[in-house]
């Protein structure tokens, strides 16, 4: 479509990153030599299961788990899944009543209906325009019933980030199973599922630069879960198939370089992150940034522009080499605008006209100063073509 | 996802902006997922007597697809006759941007909308025959508007406000 | 464990295969440049997106279906556990009876045992002395209640071949769903979904030179099926999760080298597994072929050796770097025979015994004669220590 | 999976082979995974009257856990008096082995067992006393020993024939 000699610009670094070549480099060997089923007992076998033990270990020292906490699978949506169904299942006797969040994710949006249908109550915490939820509310609705409050640590769309410490102190005192999808978050700032009180977490490796097709389930010892994938007893019995290993070696390597360079990087990221949010609100009249203006991922920058629709944007954005996002109705397969931007109190029309920009670990100033000057220029020609007051402009 | 077609469109879209004291307009939206579209046109009698839609313009708030078949709607209709402009539908549009995803099927939908609507405007203030099917139509879209209207009240009252003081 | 210097032969490619250089090759783009989220709007993802529908079809056009009945997910297991469980659900008001067969993988066995717990009755089909499934038995079991009829193509052990065209034609004509799972024949031997009637079928990328983390269900047009992922609804809402596209990509060109390659490959794999059958049960007394001697994979052999117990046998093997493998209690994480054997006749000290030799594409002759040799000297070290009558030999 | 020590004993197992004329045989068997130790010893009577373990040999049908933990035990009790040797249990074995896998200790139970078997096997042929602790052993592991003679049946019988024979 676009022009192949364009420069092309990624910013939408919450969808998906790029494979770190380092990280590549890493999977390699277990595509090519190494590529042993783990269950094996055969050196190809026994040297797979140590590079998957290996891993193991580096992602649970991470979030100051142990090891046996940590269940492999290949999707953050599978873990969400296995959060949800396993815990309300192998929890029935003890109660029905489950607490999300209403910024949850579609995948825990979707598991929670579907868990309705079985039976099970689910209830919405309160949450504020920023979408940081209402600590009150959820003192309050704990119930005798409850077996699980799920979390978002990180909004994958608007970027707020929740106060997962005081919920899960909330929640163990209580003495209920709390659940947190860490999947924007893991590798951006710092997780410890121990002083967080966490039970459950969910993290993903292709939101920070490892492959597709591995994530985990961080799952405290002695809580209750049943499987979702029945089978040859995979990953202590709680994800049946073969071990994909290469992915979970890239995985953990991933996770081994944020560990080093979260801190610098998470530095130039706001700081490049504040200097588009200033220079958007600056330019663009009728422009509105979404999500809390403190406690917001390093890298996340959501907007909403007046009087235009969000995929227009975006794909203008593309002509011009810019890879962004957007939670209008328009893009949405549903076509229903963003439960999460409603969820804060946006109107539909409001939600229409957002705009998500992610940056990542090789986003330049340059392309921050480009992004704002071309979208001024989208944003203008849009409003052009807009039947609503464009005159204003 | 879309074709060269429709990105062409989209890009450069034809005959896009407000006619002055046109003829008639169509005002539709889209209870699907809430995009407005507005038709102005201006029709002018051939020798034959025949109403032909001698300009066309377009204003849109929608995506991809709304804004491309906006464009091409414009294309196709603009010389036309009233009676052949009537033909214009969502098939039509659909075929002359080369295809369209299938949950984008509205958009086209809505750009057929506005077209009928316009007429409607045109012939209904110019107290002309009306043909049934038009008359249908129009009344089917009048359902559907309501809701949009409601939606996008705030915007919509600021911009014939404006209108008005322009 | 093993000398460094030793050179490894790979004997075990039923549990899974090496990626194909040609498969790593046309990957590699879809994790360092062509990264983008398939479902994301701008060129990223539409080039992924692209690339993945491109995919579904060279695996769609292999099997004889169309494009939109292809379902990719992460794994066989997966698969299976869509195709029971989500037939099961959707299919609850037509009926509970499900009809498997006893040698199923351990993923259909698990899920089959898991759908009972919930109420569904599940009926295992007679076979005879090689696994081979009693078709008059099937006809006998289907009743009113019945809901699927899921049995294997190959089986992954004794690698016996069944007759699932017959069985498809059978449950067609009674109006009854049909599942097959082809994750071990898939790429070596032709599958035709419409000739062959069969509704529900999966196919997995590391049992043929395919990467791990990518498997596919195929689901006929019009079967009603109930999704086991809940989420964002990707995959015709079968399956969600942000689309693992390299896997998939390495998936297809595997698919692709596969349909080219078929021919002549599984020629020459027959060749050498029947050089190795007859070698080992000429110079190995008390040694038996388990499994049906024509109608077997072609690059499977599975044996059995009296006296002696399976895992020292892969132990000792993989000494002399042979990677083999066993279905011995001992080897078990359950410490159970396996389920297999026991259907097909063996006593638990009979299934103590047993060996899987699986050849692939980069077999030799050389390995072959090799590993006849080894072997020969293996079991005679090891029936040396068996306190069972050794002196026999 | 397995420690170095492990795949040492397994691959250069240490006394195996059957002893002529022992003066006690343990046998058992293992129900969790039906595995089968034979287990020989000699006993030879010191100058301070004590009963030592003189000689040891072993006949193993088991995994590399079952092997490794067989040779090991002949190391461990060869040169031991029966007193002593009654004090290796499979917390010495497993730790003489550098560890073994979890789902793996119950070969080493089978090995503790095998010596414990032979030695009572010894005591009371000789009509020897044997320590209660001993007995109640002895008693559980025939108890065990039935399930898993009559899997082997068939093999067992002709071994004991062909022992006969001999
Ligand atoms: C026949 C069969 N079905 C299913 C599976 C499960 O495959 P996976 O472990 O990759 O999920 C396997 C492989 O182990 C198999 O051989
Ligand atoms: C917060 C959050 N949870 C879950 C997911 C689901 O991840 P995936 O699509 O990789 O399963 C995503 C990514 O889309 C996410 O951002
Ligand atoms: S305008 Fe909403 S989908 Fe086209
Ligand atoms: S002998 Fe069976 S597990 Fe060791």
């Amino acid at each position: 479509m676009v022009n192949k000699e364009i420069k092309r610009i990624y910013l939408d670094y919450a969808a998906t990153t790029p494979v770190d070549p380092r990280v590549f480099r890493a999977m390699k060997p277990y595509f090519l030599n190494e590529f042993g089923n783990s269950a094996s007992l055969h050196t190809f076998g026994q040297n797979a299961k140590e590079a998957l033990e290996n891993s193991r270990e580096i992602i649970a020292k991470t979030l100051k788990a142990t090891s046996n906490e940590i269940i492999f699978n290949s999707s953050a949506t599978e873990s969400n899944n296995l959060a949800l169904k396993g815990v309300a299942f192998a929890n029935k006797n003890r109660g029905n009543h489950i607490i999300i969040s209403p910024i949850e994710h579609n995948c825990v949006i979707n598991t929670a209906k579907w868990l309705k249908k079985q039976g099970f109550e689910i209830e919405k915490l309160d949450i504020d325009k920023y979408g940081i939820v209402n600590l009150d509310s959820l003192k309050k609705m704990i119930k005798d019933e409850t077996i699980l409050v799920s979390v978002i640590h990180a909004n994958n769309e608007i970027g707020t980030i929740e106060p997962i410490g005081e919920i899960g102190e909330i929640c163990r005192k209580r003495n209920i199973y709390f659940h947190t999808d860490a999947a924007q978050s893991f590798g951006k700032i710092p997780i410890d599922v121990k002083k967080m009180n966490i039970d459950l977490l969910t993290a993903s490796s292709h939101k920070m630069y490892g492959p597709k097709g591995a994530a985990c389930l961080f799952v405290r010892k002695g809580v209750k879960i049943e499987p979702l994938l029945h089978g040859g007893g995979h990953e202590f019995g709680l994800r049946s198939s073969t071990v994909n290993v290469p992915a979970i070696v890239g995985f953990a390597k991933a996770v081994e370089i944020c560990n080093k360079e979260m801190e610098k990087e998470s530095q130039k990221l706001i700081k490049l992150r504040d200097r588009l949010i200033k220079g958007v609100l600056n330019k663009i009249s009728g422009s509105h940034l979404n999500g809390h203006p403190k406690k917001r991922l390093p890298n996340n920058a959501n907007f909403w522009f007046e009087f235009v629709e969000g995929e227009s944007i975006v794909m203008h954005l593309d002509s011009y080499g810019i890879a962004a996002s957007t939670a209008s109705a328009c893009s949405s397969p549903k076509l229903e605008p963003s439960h999460v931007l409603l969820a804060i109190g946006f109107k539909p029309q409001e939600a229409h006209g957002s705009l998500r920009v992610s940056l990542g670990r090789w986003t330049k100033k340059e392309d921050i100063d480009y992004l704002i000057e071309t979208l001024a220029n989208v944003i203008k020609n849009l409003r052009k073509i807009s039947p609503f007051k464009k005159n204003v402009y | 996802m879309y074709t060269k077609k429709v990105i062409e469109h989209f890009r450069n879209p034809h005959n896009q902006g407000k006619i002055k004291n046109p003829d008639g307009i169509g005002k539709v939206g889209n209870i699907v997922c809430g995009d407005v579209m507005w038709l102005y046109i201006k029709v002018r009698k051939k020798k034959n007597g025949e109403d032909i839609i001698s300009n066309i313009k377009f204003e849109t708030f929608g995506c991809t697809a709304a804004i491309a078949t906006s464009s091409v709607i414009t294309d196709l209709a603009k010389g036309k006759s009233i009676k052949e402009a009537l033909k214009i539908n969502k098939t039509k549009i659909v075929e002359s941007l080369g295809g369209l995803p299938p949950v984008k099927i509205h958009c086209s939908v809505l750009a057929a909308d506005a077209l009928d609507e316009a007429i409607y405007d045109y012939l209904s203030k110019n107290k002309k025959n009306i043909p049934e099917e038009l008359k249908k139509r129009h009344q089917k879209i009048m359902h559907e508007k309501k809701t949009i209207e409601e939606k996008y009240k705030d915007w919509i009252e600021a911009e014939e406000e404006m209108h008005k003081n322009n």
